[in-house]
């Protein structure tokens, strides 16, 4: 594996489902490195697209990860390729605990040798990421047995040990308290870089204070890209996802 | 007194989440109850519907009893809930999904008429199967749900989650109209403490299944709340 | 060429009943996931019930007709009593309704066996459903196999109106596919469950009725055939009736074609590999519901 | 009792070796007439059939209630051999002249003269079907009720395969009437005695390699992809494989359970590999716990003894005993008879002052089937 | 029991005579497929054990049977014979049906030089010498009702069976027969022990147009092809079809409407004559209830443990080689008539007979071989089966 980040290019993505088209020609660069914040309405086609390049969901056009078409491979494939995601809600291995969860996300390069004997020392890797997204002292837990918002941050942990070098994640932060989406945000501003983050999200105060650039999508299409002060300002996504509300922009603004 | 938490205890298994919690909500009130993850709140909301039942304490619903009651008796009283994480009936369709709750209910096409006024963007979707909805598609189909059952209670478990800005902010409204016009109370879990302070006439804090701080609602409250919260 | 009118219609009155059996699991494990392996069980109730009615209703034909709601009420009461026993402990483990049924059934039989005899026993049929309609130089067709035929379609499209388009089917839906979001709904999920478990197990008590014009009426009679109307279940697709009445149909053709040139024997395992080779191609069974969850 | 719970898990498992070995290899043969030990080495067998259950199902969620087929294979891998040798050099199994008129021994009977062949294709042959049934299902991601129904008609359709070769399997017969065991007369009790010890040191051997199995990295990942196959995917791996290791491994057990089966009964018979006996397989490690290493072991043993002694006193109404038994077991202690030590000792600790709740360790949710 | 007891096997286990009662093992089904007709057969022994009890016993011991459930499952009888031989330390055992079932237990008797005596019709081609057979052999029911069918006129059959052992000996038998006396077999079909699904086989043998069918299904599987059967417009006129394993038992579970005027070939039938006969059915129905009809395999059951108590008091011994010593010559008054051992291959002499099923359930005899038939299990005594075995 080689631990240069590569950038995202996708061209053309179309997804339909029985005449439904989901996703409609959708265009996206991601530089290497960057954070990039996908948003739109609900339902305007972001998870699908996350859905597309991780191979959940067919998908025709392209997407390009550094020099590999990630299209029309199986999923275990492009994760191997170096392709992490998060799911909407989250998705762990209940009966496992914390720190096999982690170990297993860790795991996926282990010879067979390795992996028919049993774990001794906790690996490093895992160690740290065990220590970052703050379950140090709840790792013999079963995960299953985590609230909501924990859960998050333990895909987040898996990611990590995943050595993923692009990070596709589904509102990651949501259900999760002010503090700790802060900590969430620098915790991704710490691993992109050599790695590119693609995070889907529709707390605006979160994206504003962490997003590098933004796409907004809306039905399956691009609607609108650039800084965020230039998609902020852009009247077609303040129609379709901000809102009219004058001043502080709805709900989240009161933590701003 | 719509609802009454009374020194509560409850928990999964061995382990208990809830220890002595007391809540309140009046009638015709917003009442949210804060806290980190892992604090306790969904545990919390659930003991009150009755998915959970306590090892210790009493649920008083208008003044009763309901401790003891099965969820659907509940709902029959008067209480809804909205959990967390944006659950339907995945083959049924969003129509389906609606009417599932209407049916044998007296005016229940009505209700699903203003409870659908709501979320216009589920319009669209009435015939696809709501486990095929985006996230916050789904959200929105389970808060409409809670609503056509007209209750007097409504328990909401982190209702904005996932949703897009401009539609939080409808359900702000929403959630403000109802308790002020219609009399419906609500109790309310939500991170986003600007919109849960606006909100709420009495907030309560929870850290670790204990009520550790409780004061009155409005967006003065959030530098105690914010305190107690970082403590 | 008669012959091969006459092994089509065997095609189709073999899935007929594969399907009446099947019709009671499409509820019990296709909507509900509990596999229920008394079923057969149900089955051989409904079969003694009719025995049991021609004790004191001695014209044929007047007994088959009240043994069909009778033995309905009779299997069904049998279901809600093991719904009410043990299967509601179960739900959040379908596997294991597998096993503790599979005991249940084992006690069933015995007890057939110690109030009925070991034996089989014997009902008379009206003579009508013993003969046969001839159409024509060779081929004549069964009329119990009509019969049963016309019994699955009016079972069949009672079933399918009352799933799709009454509140009580949404209800079943429901309650399967999210049980505590169907109770806080103010679906009182109890009272559901065992009103399916009822129905589904009242089928099973008709096709025992139907099963005394074709074969034996005795404690091991529900467990000859029950894998095969699971695997019906299953290659439809868990939750579509339409995919189970389907499959039902192409089985009990492919069966009697193959059986045809072949033998029965050869036929059983041919037609097992064609299940295998189908799933290959349609892993979730003929029709499916996908849901974008990962569970 | 409470320094048996804390002591270093490797003593712990040590010590419980050393333990089974002295109950398997002095205190049984010591204790039991040679009959009823001859009873305990065919509920050995089952014994090593449910450990590959526990295994596959307990641990990897593949419920499997085909395992009769492997059970088979080895059986009648061993069988044949054994049948041959019997017959002498170029001659053929009595049944077949008798009931097939064949003139020459089949092709495929050929090679299981050769004791080499015959004993590797023991383990070979079921986890090469396995192997092959395995890719074909797993690959397509057929599971849960599926893949039990599935494997269900599997063995059905094996039975009905045998019974319809009469001439060159013995068709319902089965393969009956086999004298010796490499040259050693199974008629004589001390060669019998012999067979015993081997089924006992089998098992034992393949207790701890299923325990370094479960306890190994492979182990936990195999609990994961039974949690969320689709998540485990994601992360690289492929589920199909991952499973396909815990059935073949399964497969291996029940074939080699079958073949020493046959030395240690006399018979091999599609009765013995059917829905019936398959099931029964299930409900023996459902019954001694279907997550515990050691459970499936007493579970099988359990369940074969009490089928024995149940019968033998009431054998006019022991399958309501039996019956009432898996019900009564299964949907009440989930956990299975391993799990009563842990309720026991909950018991006892409930009534100790109860420590502030919130630091005790969270309970294991039960193990989903 | 005890360890030295039960280990002393190399030389065979004697039976524990020591007390005043002698034990019996009854090895029969009764759970599974087959419990349907094997517990009747367990219901004439015990008829029969309470006769000779209160008529004092063997050798003026009581006669104490000990039962074993064999389950319906081959394995299962071997493991129970066992134990009846090893535990129970038995003089004798009673029972089985299958054949595939003797063939499970039948080395365990040959181990522990035990005895067991096998009350059913069956395929032939086997001698063993720790087995009694009294039910018939394939000369004596099998080839008569061949002969029978070739005496009416018949030129051609359908072989039907179940898939085991003894349905596909005997059509094999069938079939030699066939091609030596100008019959033609116009095919041969199996369905699994209790398979009910008859559709295709019945369309096949309407097909064939043959003249007769003969049907060596067992069990369950019977009722569901009669009622085929007749479905299908076929007759006893049109298509007559000849049984050997449907007794009054079956008849009266399949239903007359569907049996009327269809061919059996057995030994006994209820309405066999004699006093003898006048006597068990009367016993057997003031025990079992009147309703309950007796068969050819309860008769012969009922006869062989007659037969063992005539064997024990020839030889004044419980011994098992003593008792097989004694066996040949050995008669006794049987419900069918004079039955005779004979010791060289220890089967029995029997009365062939045809019956044909009436309106009222019963079978009617319409012809039988006019006096027992030497058994001849390897058909030594026929050209046409040379090779057979
Ligand atoms: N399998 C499917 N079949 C039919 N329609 C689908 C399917 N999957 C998704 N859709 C539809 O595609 C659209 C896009 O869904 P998607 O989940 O990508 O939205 P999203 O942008 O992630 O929304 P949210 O912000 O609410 O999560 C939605 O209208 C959804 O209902
Ligand atoms: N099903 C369960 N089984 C066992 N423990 C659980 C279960 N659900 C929750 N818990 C535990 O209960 C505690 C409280 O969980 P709860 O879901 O009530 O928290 P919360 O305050 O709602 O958190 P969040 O804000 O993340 O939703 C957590 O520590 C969690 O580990
Ligand atoms: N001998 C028989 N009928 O199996
Ligand atoms: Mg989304
Ligand atoms: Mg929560």
């Amino acid at each position: 594996m080689s631990e240069t980040a590569g950038g995202l290019r996708i061209r053309g993505l179309r997804v339909a489902f029985d005449g439904f088209v989901a996703v409609d020609g959708v265009d996206l660069d991601v530089a290497p490195g960057d954070i990039r914040f996908l948003i739109g309405p609900n339902g305007a086609g972001k998870t699908t697209l996350v859905d597309a390049v991780t191979g959940l969901v067919k998908a025709t056009g392209s997407a390009l990860f550094g020099e590999q078409e990630l299209l029309g491979r199986e999923v275990h494939r492009i994760a191997r390729l170096g392709v992490g995601r998060t799911f909407q809600t989250a998705a762990l291995f209940e009966e496992l605990t914390v720190l096999q969860n982690l170990d297993i996300a860790a795991g996926a390069g282990r010879s067979p040798w390795t992996m028919l004997r049993r774990r001794g020392a906790v690996p490093d890797d895992v160690a740290y990421a065990l220590e970052t997204i703050g379950l140090a002292d709840r790792r013999d837990v079963l995960a299953g047995t985590l609230a909501h918002g924990q859960k998050q941050w333990l895909e987040i942990g898996m990611l990590l040990v995943q050595n993923a070098r692009l990070l596709l994640l589904d509102e990651p932060v949501a259900g999760m308290s002010h503090e700790e989406r802060e900590a969430t945000g620098e915790l991704l501003g710490k691993v992109a870089g050599e790695r590119t983050v693609v995070v889907i999200e529709h707390d605006m105060d979160f994206l504003r204070r962490f997003a590098r650039t933004v796409t907004v999508l809306h039905a399956g299409k691009v609607l609108s890209e650039g800084t965020v002060a230039q998609v902020q300002a852009d009247p077609k996504v303040q129609e379709v996802y901000l809102g009219h509300a004058t001043g502080e922009p709805a709900a989240q603004g009161a933590e701003a | 007194m719509m609802l009454r938490i009374e020194g509560v205890f409850a928990g999964y298994g061995r382990s208990t989440v809830l220890h002595g919690v007391d809540v309140t909500v009046d009638d015709g009130t917003v009442t949210a109850v804060l806290g980190h993850n892992g604090a306790g709140k969904s545990t919390l909301l659930r003991a009150a519907i009755g998915l959970l039942r306590p090892k210790q304490g009493m649920v008083l619903f208008g003044g009763e009893d309901v401790t003891k009651l099965p969820p659907h008796v509940r709902v029959a009283r008067g209480m809804a809930y909205v959990p967390q994480g944006q659950q339907c009936f995945p083959h049924l369709t969003t129509a389906e999904n609606l009417q599932l709750v209407a049916d044998g209910r007296r005016g229940g096409r009505q209700a699903m008429a203003s409870a659908l006024e709501l979320f216009p963007a589920l319009h669209g979707l009435m015939r696809r199967r709501a486990g095929l909805l985006s996230g916050g598609q789904r959200q929105q189909l389970a808060i409409a749900r809670a609503l056509i059952t007209r209750p007097k209670l409504l328990l909401l478990d982190e209702p904005t989650e996932g949703i897009q800005p401009n539609v939080v902010a409808e359900i702000e409204q929403a959630v403000l109209s109802l308790a002020g016009v219609d009399g419906l109370s609500v109790l309310l879990v939500e991170q986003h403490l600007g919109f849960a302070l606006r909100a709420a006439h009495r907030y309560h804090v929870l850290e670790s299944g204990r009520v550790t701080s409780s004061g009155a609602g409005g967006t003065g409250a959030e530098p105690a709340v914010r305190a107690a919260l970082t403590v | 060429m008669t012959v091969i009118l006459g092994q089509l219609f065997t095609g189709v009155s073999i899935g007929a009943v594969l399907l009446l059996i099947a019709l009671g699991l499409a509820l019990t494990f296709g909507q509900m996931n509990v596999i229920n392996m008394a079923h057969g069980e149900f089955i051989m109730a409904g079969a003694y019930t009719t025995y049991v009615l021609q004790q004191t209703i001695t014209d044929a034909g007047l007994s088959l007709l009240v043994a069909l709601p009778i033995a309905f009420a009779v299997a069904g009461a049998m279901g809600v009593l093991l719904e009410w026993a043990l299967i509601r402990r179960l739900y959040t483990r379908p596997l294991d309704t597998l096993l503790v049924t599979w005991g249940v059934s084992l006690m069933l039989q015995q007890l057939a066996r110690d109030i009925f005899g070991a034996p089989n026993v014997q009902t008379a049929a009206p003579d009508i459903l013993t003969e046969s309609t001839s159409l024509g130089a060779d081929l004549s067709i069964a009329n119990s196999r009509l019969f049963i035929l016309g019994l699955v379609v009016l079972a069949v499209a009672a079933l399918t109106a009352a799933l799709k388009f009454t509140p009580l089917g949404r209800r079943i839906r429901a309650v399967v596919q999210n049980r505590d979001l169907a109770a806080v709904s103010g679906i009182p999920t109890g009272r559901v469950d065992r009103l399916t478990f009822f129905i589904g197990s009242g089928l099973a008590g008709v096709a025992g009725v139907a099963l005394t014009l074709l074969g034996p009426i005795g404690p091991t009679m529900g467990t000859n055939i029950i894998i095969d109307a699971f695997l019906v279940v299953v290659v439809g697709g868990i939750g579509q009736l339409k995919g189970s009445v389907i499959v039902a149909f192409v089985l009990g053709m492919l069966q009697a074609m193959v059986e045809y040139l072949t033998t029965l024997s050869v036929a059983k395992v041919i037609v097992f590999i064609a299940i295998v080779a189908f799933l290959q191609w349609r892993p979730q069974g003929l029709f499916t519901l996908r849901t974008r969850s990962l569970a | 009792m409470k320094a048996l719970t804390e002591m270093n898990p490797r003593l712990r498992a040590g010590l419980g070796f050393g333990l089974g070995a002295v109950v398997l290899f002095a205190a049984a043969p010591a204790l039991l007439t040679d009959f009823r030990l001859s009873l305990l080495a065919k509920y050995l067998c089952f014994a090593i059939v449910a450990v590959g259950i526990g295994l596959a199902w307990g641990r990897g969620g593949l419920l499997t209630l085909g395992q009769g087929v492997f059970f088979g294979l080895g059986g009648y891998a061993m069988a044949m051999h054994l049948k041959l040798a019997d017959a002498g050099e170029g001659n053929m199994p009595d049944f077949m002249e008798l009931y097939g008129q064949l003139d020459e021994l089949p092709a495929w009977w050929a090679p299981f003269a050769n004791p080499a062949f015959a004993l590797a294709a023991t383990v070979l042959l079921p986890m090469l079907v396995a192997f092959g049934l395995g890719s074909l299902v797993f690959r397509r991601r057929v599971r849960g009720a599926y893949f039990a129904i599935l494997s269900q008609a599997l063995a059905a359709a094996m039975v009905i395969l045998l019974i319809g070769q009469q001439g060159t399997t013995g068709g319902t017969n089965g393969l009956t009437d086999i004298e010796g065991f490499f040259g050693y007369d199974l008629d004589d009790p001390v060669n019998q005695r012999m067979v015993y010890f081997i089924i006992a040191g089998v098992l034992l051997a393949l207790l701890a390699l299923t325990r370094q199995l479960m306890h190994s990295r492979y182990g936990e990942l195999l609990v994961a992809v039974r949690d969320s196959e689709e998540r485990v995917r994601f992360l690289g791996y492929n589920p199909a494989n991952v499973k396909l290791v815990a059935y073949v491994v399964a497969a291996g057990m029940a074939g080699l359970a079958g073949a020493l089966f046959v030395p240690a009964v006399g018979i091999i018979s599609p009765a013995l590999i059917g829905i019936v006996p398959s099931i029964e397989f299930v409900i023996g490690v459902a019954v001694g716990g279907r997550a515990a290493l050691l459970g499936p072991v007493l579970g099988a043993v359990a369940v074969a003894w009490a089928k024995t002694a149940l019968s033998e006193r009431f054998p006019g109404t022991w399958t309501y005993l039996q019956g009432a038994m898996f019900v009564l077991v299964v949907a009440f202690l989930p956990g299975g008879l391993a799990s009563l030590w842990g309720l026991v000792k909950r018991r006892r600790e409930a009534t100790v002052p109860p420590t502030p709740p919130a630091e005790q360790p969270v309970l294991v949710k039960e193990a989903a089937a | 029991g005890s360890k030295t007891g039960e280990n002393d096997s190399a030389g065979g286990v004697t039976a524990d005579t020591s007390g005043d009662t002698v034990k019996v093992g009854l090895l029969n089904s009764l759970s599974g497929t087959m419990a349907i007709s094997e517990v009747t057969v367990r219901d004439a022994i015990m008829l029969a054990v309470e006769e000779i009890n209160a008529a004092g016993g063997v050798l003026g011991k009581k006669i104490a049977p000990v039962g074993e459930d064999g389950a319906s499952d081959w394995p299962t009888f071997a493991e129970k014979a066992e134990k009846l031989i090893k535990v129970d330390r038995v003089a004798a055992v009673f029972g089985c049906w299958t054949s595939a079932s003797r063939k499970a237990v039948k080395p365990v008797f040959e181990e522990n030089k035990a005895l067991l005596f096998y009350p059913v019709q069956y395929e032939g081609l086997e001698q063993s010498p720790y087995i009694f057979y009294t039910g018939a052999t394939t000369n004596q029911q099998i080839v008569p009702g061949l002969d029978y069918l070739k005496a009416q006129g018949k030129k051609s059959v359908y072989l039907v069976g179940s898939d085991y052992v003894f349905p596909r000996t005997a059509n094999k038998i069938i079939k030699a027969y066939a091609e030596a006396n100008g019959l033609k077999v116009l095919g041969e079909d199996y369905a699994p022990l209790g398979s009910t699904e008859f559709g295709t086989i019945v369309n096949k043998v309407k097909a064939s147009k043959a003249e007769a069918v003969f049907n060596t299904l067992n069990g369950d599987s019977n009722v569901a092809f009669f009622k085929e059967y007749k479905s299908a417009g076929l007759t006893a006129a049109s298509m007559p079809v000849v049984s050997v394993s449907i007794a009054e038992e079956e008849v009266k579970s399949i239903g007359t409407q569907y049996l009327a005027g269809q061919l059996t070939a057995w030994n006994y039938y209820q309405t066999t004559s004699g006093a003898a006969n006048d006597k068990f059915v009367k016993a057997y129905k003031a025990k079992f209830g009147a309703d309950k009809p007796t068969s050819d395999p309860m008769e012969a059951a009922y006869v062989s443990v007659y037969l063992w108590k005539a064997m024990v008091e020839k030889a004044g011994s419980f011994d098992v080689e003593k008792v097989k010593g004694a066996a040949d010559g050995v008669t006794f008054e049987a419900p069918e008539g004079l039955v005779t051992i004979d010791g060289a291959t220890q089967h029995i002499h029997k009365t062939a007979r045809i019956g044909k099923i009436g309106d009222d359930g019963l079978i009617t005899e319409v012809w039988n071989s006019g006096g027992p038939v030497k058994p001849d299990p390897y058909l030594k005594g026929y050209t046409w089966a040379t090779g057979l075995s």
